[in-house]
């Protein structure tokens, strides 16, 4: 067992129990703080990857914007208290968790049968830790990915927008 | 050219309305009114410049829509669908001065369905391709749904929801049939491309008859009629009797017989014996409704019954009697229902209990209530009678089925008489009552409003030529395709028969002669 | 590390997603569960990426982020004024496209 | 003779509708205008009348020519066309003649009425239908003046349109006629089919050659009289269908004298006789004279009870028309259109006399409230008594030639019919004199306010009551002396077939026994009744079927018009209609909601149950695409 794989034991590990621990937490707070321990996980394992700048994003965007912006929405809602009340109901629980084990069984066997036939399966991997740098990705996303690139700055212009107006309307109903 | 111009003119009218409707409902209504006036004159150019010589389509245009489907837009009239687009023509403006003071809320929403109504019911008759001919026939659906779901009476929604649900059911199948047709057809929708024998003929002939039964309508499908017509308002209904029904018969000797001659052959003694049942059957519960609405609804069933039958003759006189009669069952009928609409007007009731002796109190009304009834009974010198006998002799003298059918449909003329004078009497006759007494006699609009429709009662009824004259080329031609393509298979079916009997004949003997010898 | 030892990861993480949008009923967990199981498209696809080695996995990564990032802008603002407007941001509460 | 002359004598009566239908409103103020416009039309068409007829009279060969093309297709051809023969012009002198003379006695007799101008405007319109019926030189010229006259005489007997009996009678007439119509419009198309067309002279050309095609086998031609003959028994009140007739009597006096005597409701028989070499060929006429006699002797029993005036007149003329088509159906055409020309005379100034004591009695119609009118209404009473002795057969007066003439070709069919007819003639007498004897002589039983107002009617009433009177008692002699060698046979020689009944026997002696008959009858009704009235409760039994006639109304009623009506409302309306048809329409559209309804607890609204429903989908198709695709 080389230190990669006890590296990935632990991080895929840690990200598993935070995962868990996100649905089944009752305070959401808790719920979001698994959560960004599980990305931060993932942030190992991106690295572990050789993917230094999706690392980093991950520990940007995700760990640091998005998780800030949960945890803003529970303390400004308060929602702690109401959160606790009513859960689903017993059988529809048990019959959503029966078809989540079915779909992970699924999902394994894709990932260990089917995709052992395919082009991926059978590109040789790389001996030595490749690591793609952000040079790559950079190159990748100003040439072939230029306007995707674009849109995605014209989805989070409309996202700010749609914000605004989301926030600025629930506002004004209030007075 | 001329041909489009008429049916889209009621479409600009439309837009017209949209546009000018802040200026009033005077102004509304003198556009609606201008614009039905106006297509009907342009209409007459097309009358003018019929050539009766020849049953080939005339002001035919065709121009491209959909090539990549096979779609056209190809239209043109011939003998027979001239008088139909006449008489749509003529009845849209007789409407819409009969709604002058009747419609309050909505005005400029009712002209403009009336209007949209006239053009998809213009486009029905004047399709050449199977593929508008439905877009139209489903289009002037919308109009007639708010006509009676926004101005109708108390019971609009069921009614109108009846009507539309019961046609739609026969569209689909006739949809089913058009797109069998199509690809029979080297994928084409041009109807005058069609030429059989096609595939599963009888099922294709089912499907569009179903629809057009439905809308004729035919017994048993014909509930729906008598409660659109109640909750109609008047124009609807008028619209509804006049025009609508005949896109059933319409569709009828347009595609029914036309196209799979062999299967009309096949069906007709069903369909006659519904026509049969239509005719005493309406003419028996028209009887007795006590709504004077229902009663001419009715009465539409008996009268459309007589057409199918004329239809299904299959020989000329017949034929041309059922188109005649449909624009005299438009006339006599539309009358009829407007008629009953002025009544209602004054008195808010159309119950037969509620009048009585309104001919002391209304003698104009009541001369033209005669005088229509009498149309529709079918006395000889109003029009009624000369549909209705050329339809009975034709289907009598040489028609296509047993005389039996036509012994008694003939007594539905009798039963015509029982309800509708039967009418007349509890309505016109009698003593007045109190609650009648104030109600004042017709006005001018009203008058200008029936009077043309008198003219043709009894023009039609004393000098019918005008109108055979033009149609009859075009019958002749439905005529002998539905004959030369049924003939040849009835012929050697005959004779199949014939050697069958004689064969029985011989055999007959024998065994008479070997018993006679014992 | 063998490739299918990051996909049974990621498919593990994705189904963890799924129960969760499943069976809680708090408006920002499913929102957060939702996370997990972009998180877990992310895996792999940077699994993928290197496997084959070449970045276009790691470019979608890339727009993935962007969207959600977008997408919680835009949720979160949303539960804010359902909050608002109804008291509660369970979900089972907020039926009005019941037939 | 010309086409113009018919069409003047066609249009006179139709202007004259149209003047006082239009413009009724404004002659209203002025009805003696209104009412000789109507009169002035009937005269212009009676001097028409009068021209064809001496042209026709001086041997001119029958007119028979198109006016234009009704309704043509390639197979078929029914034209307006106009035929003028013998037959035709002594109806059209009849219709003329009698009609001219009602017009003018009805602008007295409706004086003061509200509806005057209509009157006038639906009299006119009735003897355009007519002439239209006998002008006609096809068969559907004569059923479109069939149905015409018919609706004529729905206007009229419910002139009184406030009066509910009044317009039940009109309603009735209309619809039982349109029963007969429905065998005349069967057997139009019969003939059509056998003979491709409908006109008189090229269709019985076709028939005498046997050049035609057998629709129904050898039977065609009978199939076809037949049915003609249910439209004239129809329109001529025969039996089953002459229950109109009593009832059209609501209508006013006149026209029960001019459409319910005179005129229309001889259509029938014209129609036999018109049809004679049709009726000659089928051999139907045995029928015809069996209704007619049957009719004949049937209607007049009824009459020997009743106490209406006019309904023991309208029972008369029903038992009349018998005669006419026992004369027609015995193949005495002649005979048959002879005795339809004495009787319009005879029978129209009774009714118009009748009309006269009605006005005078402030439309009392019971006789036994009458009583010694002689007195005060000699003209009335005279012209009465001529017309009653006309037709109780005295002799040498009008009634006596024809009935006799008719009574004696019976014979010459069938002893039994005669039989019968010969009763009928003495029951007729009888009828007749019962009513001369408790209506003008005894002593007045009427109210004595009434009694008072007694008065002779004003001349421009009695002037055609005079008028007509002559002919009544004169006509028979004039045209039927010589029996089957008189001037009225030698007439229409040309018209109807030869006789096949060859009359035998001595005429004298039957001359003898149908007066004797018709003298008895009047004695023994002078016996009974020239001292007392009639009494008002039947007696015994048979008394009082024949006073409630039969029941025959009650009858039909019970079994054809309730069963009809109810049937059609609860069985076909409500049951068929609402119940079976729209039930199954109403029931798929409760399937489909029924189904919508638990396919809509899916929709619970809730986002989770949504999205379980999906996982499942994704779950079910991976599975399937994994382990079994």
């Amino acid at each position: 067992m080389n230190a990669e794989q006890i590296l990935f034991i632990l991080f895929g590990g840690v990200s598993l129990i935070g995962a868990i621990a996100v649905i089944s937490f009752r305070h959401p707070i808790y719920s979001a703080l698994s959560l960004i321990v599980t990305f931060f996980a993932q942030a190992g394992l991106f690295l572990l990857l050789g993917a230094h700048f999706v690392a980093a994003v991950q520990v940007i965007v995700y760990a640091g914007a998005i998780m800030v912006l949960f945890l803003f929405v529970i303390m400004l809602l308060n929602l702690g208290t109401l959160s606790a009340k009513g859960a689903m109901s017993g059988k529809l629980k048990g019959f959503a968790i029966v078809l989540g084990i079915l779909l992970a069984v699924e999902g394994v066997y894709i990932a260990t049968n089917v995709l052992n036939n395919t082009a991926i399966a059978s590109a040789q991997p790389a001996t030595e830790t490749p690591t793609t740098t952000t040079y790559d990705i950079g190159e990748l996303l100003f040439s072939k990915y230029l306007l995707p690139f674009e849109v995605t700055s014209l989805i989070l212009l409309a996202a700010l927008i749609g914000v605004i107006v989301l926030v600025k309307r629930g506002s004004e109903a209030e007075n | 050219m001329l041909l489009s111009t008429v049916i889209f003119l009621p479409l600009l009218g439309v837009i017209a309305i949209v546009l000018l409707r802040g200026l009033g409902a005077s102004a509304v209504k003198g556009i609606a009114l201008a614009i039905g006036l106006l297509t009907f004159i342009i209409s007459l150019g097309l009358y003018t410049g019929f050539d009766a010589a020849t049953a080939t389509f005339q002001n035919v245009t065709q121009e491209e829509w959909i090539p990549g489907l096979g779609i056209s837009y190809h239209i043109g009239i011939d003998g027979i669908s001239l008088w139909l687009v006449l008489l749509t023509t003529f009845l849209t403006p007789v409407c819409i001065l009969a709604a002058w003071n009747s419609v309050e809320k909505g005005l400029s929403g009712f002209m403009m369905s009336l209007l949209a109504l006239e053009t998809g019911m213009l486009g029905v008759f004047c399709s050449l391709d199977l593929f508008l001919f439905f877009v139209f026939w489903e289009s002037m659906l919308i109009p007639m749904y708010f006509l009676i779901g926004i101005w109708g009476g108390e019971r609009r929604i069921y009614a109108t929801v009846k009507f539309v649900l019961y046609t739609m059911a026969g569209s689909a199948l006739m949809l089913v049939g058009i797109l069998a047709l199509y690809f029979q057809n080297n994928n084409s929708f041009d109807l005058t491309t069609l030429s059989g024998p096609f595939r599963h003929s009888d099922l294709l002939f089912l499907g569009f008859f179903i629809a057009f039964a439905i809308k004729v309508p035919l017994f048993p499908f014909h509930t729906w009629l008598p409660d659109a017509h109640v909750e109609a308002p008047t124009a609807g209904s008028v619209i509804l009797a006049g025009v609508l029904l005949k896109m059933g018969t319409y569709g009828i000797i347009r595609f029914c017989l036309p196209l799979f001659p062999d299967a009309a052959a096949t069906f007709t003694p069903l369909i006659v014996t519904l026509a049969v049942i239509g005719i005493i059957y309406g003419a028996l519960v028209a009887m007795v409704q006590p709504d004077l609405k229902k009663l001419v609804a009715y009465s539409s069933v008996s009268h459309l019954g007589f057409v199918v039958l004329g239809l299904f003759s299959r020989n000329p006189a017949g034929i041309q009697g059922s188109v005649l009669q449909m624009v005299n069952h438009g006339l006599s009928t539309g009358a009829l229902f407007l008629l009953v609409g002025m009544i209602y007007e004054r008195r808010h009731s159309r119950m037969i209990v509620d009048f009585g002796g309104l001919s002391k109190q209304m003698p104009v009304f009541a001369t033209i209530f005669m005088i229509v009834t009498l149309s529709s009974i079918g006395l000889p010198g109003l029009n009624g009678f000369v549909g209705e006998y050329m339809i009975l002799f034709g289907s009598f003298v040489e028609g296509a089925f047993s005389k039996v059918y036509v012994i008694f449909a003939t007594a539905g003329v009798i039963l015509a008489a029982v309800y509708m004078l039967w009418m007349f009497q509890r309505v016109m006759f009698g003593t007045l009552d109190k609650t009648n007494a104030e109600l004042p006699d017709l006005n001018a609009r009203e008058i200008v409003v029936l009077l043309p429709i008198l003219l043709f009662i009894v023009w039609i009824g004393v000098y019918p030529k005008p109108f055979l004259s033009k149609m009859e080329k075009s019958v002749d031609v439905v005529v002998t395709q539905v004959k030369t393509q049924s003939a040849t298979g009835h012929i050697e079916e005959r004779k199949l028969q014939n050697s069958q009997l004689a064969l029985q004949g011989t055999q007959h003997e024998k065994n008479e002669k070997e018993a006679q010898t014992k | 590390m063998e490739l299918q030892y990051y996909l049974i990861l990621s498919a593990l993480l994705f189904t963890t997603g799924v129960i969760g949008v499943l069976i809680r009923r708090n408006a920002i967990i499913i929102f957060m569960c939702i996370e997990l199981m972009l998180n877990a498209a992310n895996l792999a696809f940077v699994a993928i990426s290197r496997s084959l080695g070449e970045a276009t996995g790691q470019v979608f990564v890339f727009f993935v982020m962007t969207v959600a990032a977008a997408e919680v802008a835009i949720g979160l603002a949303i539960i804010v004024s359902v909050f608002k407007h109804r008291q509660t941001i369970n979900v089972d509460e907020v039926n009005s496209l019941k037939g | 003779m010309s086409l113009e002359l018919i069409v003047v004598l066609l249009v006179a009566p139709l202007v004259g509708f149209l003047i006082n239908g239009l413009l009724g409103k404004w002659l209203k103020g002025n009805e003696k205008l209104s009412g000789w416009i109507g009169a002035l039309a009937v005269l212009i068409s009676l001097i028409c009348s009068i021209i064809a007829f001496t042209s026709v009279h001086s041997g001119a060969t029958p007119f028979d020519e198109t006016l234009y093309e009704w309704i043509t297709g390639e197979t078929f051809a029914f034209n307006i066309g106009f035929r003028v023969d013998a037959l035709t012009t002594v109806m059209l002198l009849v219709i003329t003649g009698v009609g001219f003379l009602i017009h003018v006695y009805s602008i007295g007799y409706m004086h003061g009425d509200p509806g005057y101008t209509r009157y006038f405007a639906y009299l006119n319109l009735f003897v355009f239908a007519m002439l239209i019926l006998v002008l006609g030189n096809n068969y559907l010229m004569m059923f479109v003046g069939w149905e015409g006259v018919g609706l004529c005489s729905y206007l009229l007997i419910g002139f009184w349109y406030d009066k509910k009996s009044a317009t039940d009678a009109g309603k009735k007439a209309f619809i039982v006629n349109r029963i007969g119509d429905f065998g005349f419009l069967l057997g139009m198309f019969t003939l059509f089919a056998a003979f491709g067309t409908l006109d008189f002279a090229s269709l019985f050309d076709a028939a005498e050659a046997d050049n035609f095609q057998k629709v129904f086998g050898a039977s065609t031609l009978v199939i076809a009289t037949l049915l003609l003959f249910v439209g004239a028994i129809g329109k001529s009140a025969q039996i089953p269908l002459y229950v109109w007739l009593p009832d059209a009597m609501e209508g006013p006096t006149p026209v029960s004298a001019l459409i319910h005597a005179a005129t229309m409701v001889t259509a029938g028989v014209y129609m036999i006789a018109r049809s004679a070499v049709l009726y000659e060929l089928a051999h139907t006429g045995e029928v015809v004279a069996w209704i007619g006699v049957l009719t004949a002797f049937f209607a007049a029993t009824i009459a020997l009870t009743q106490n209406d005036i006019k309904r023991i007149l309208a029972y008369s003329t029903v038992s009349q028309l018998g005669y006419m088509f026992l004369g027609v159906g015995v193949g005495a055409y002649a005979s048959g259109v002879f005795h339809l020309v004495t009787h319009a005379f005879f029978k129209g100034l009774m009714f118009l006399t009748a009309g006269s004591v009605m006005h005078a009695m402030a439309n009392e119609l019971d006789m036994r409230k009458m009583g010694g009118l002689r007195a005060k209404m000699p003209i009335t009473h005279w012209t009465f008594l001529i017309g009653a002795l006309a037709i109780a057969g005295f002799p040498f007066l009008s009634g006596f030639w024809s009935k006799d003439e008719i009574l004696h070709s019976a014979w010459g069919s069938s002893p039994i019919i005669y039989v019968i007819g010969l009763v009928t003639a003495f029951l007729t007498a009888f009828y007749m004199f019962r009513l001369i004897f408790v209506t003008f002589y005894g002593e007045s039983r009427a109210d004595p306010d009434v009694a008072s107002h007694v008065h002779e009617s004003p001349p421009v009433m009695w002037i055609p009551l005079a008028i007509l009177a002559i002919p009544s008692a004169l006509i028979g002699l004039l045209l039927g002396w010589g029996g089957h060698e008189s001037w009225f046979h030698h007439f229409t020689k040309g018209v109807f077939p030869e006789a096949h009944h060859e009359a035998s026997g001595n005429v004298l002696l039957f001359m003898a026994i149908s007066s004797v008959v018709g003298l008895a009858g009047i004695a023994f009704a002078w016996m009974r009744y020239s001292k007392r009235a009639p009494s008002d409760e039947p007696t015994n039994a048979l008394h009082k079927l024949l006073a409630n006639k039969y029941y025959i109304d009650e009858i039909y009623n019970a079994l054809i018009v309730q069963p009809i009506k109810n049937g059609s409302h609860f069985i076909l309306w409500q049951l068929v209609d609402n119940g079976i048809i729209d039930g199954i329409v109403n029931g798929v559209a409760a399937i489909i909601r029924f189904i919508g309804g638990i396919l809509r607890r899916l929709q619970t609204g809730l986002v989770q149950a949504y999205i379980v429903s999906m996982v499942l989908g994704i779950v079910l198709f991976l599975a399937y695409y994994l382990f079994f695709g």
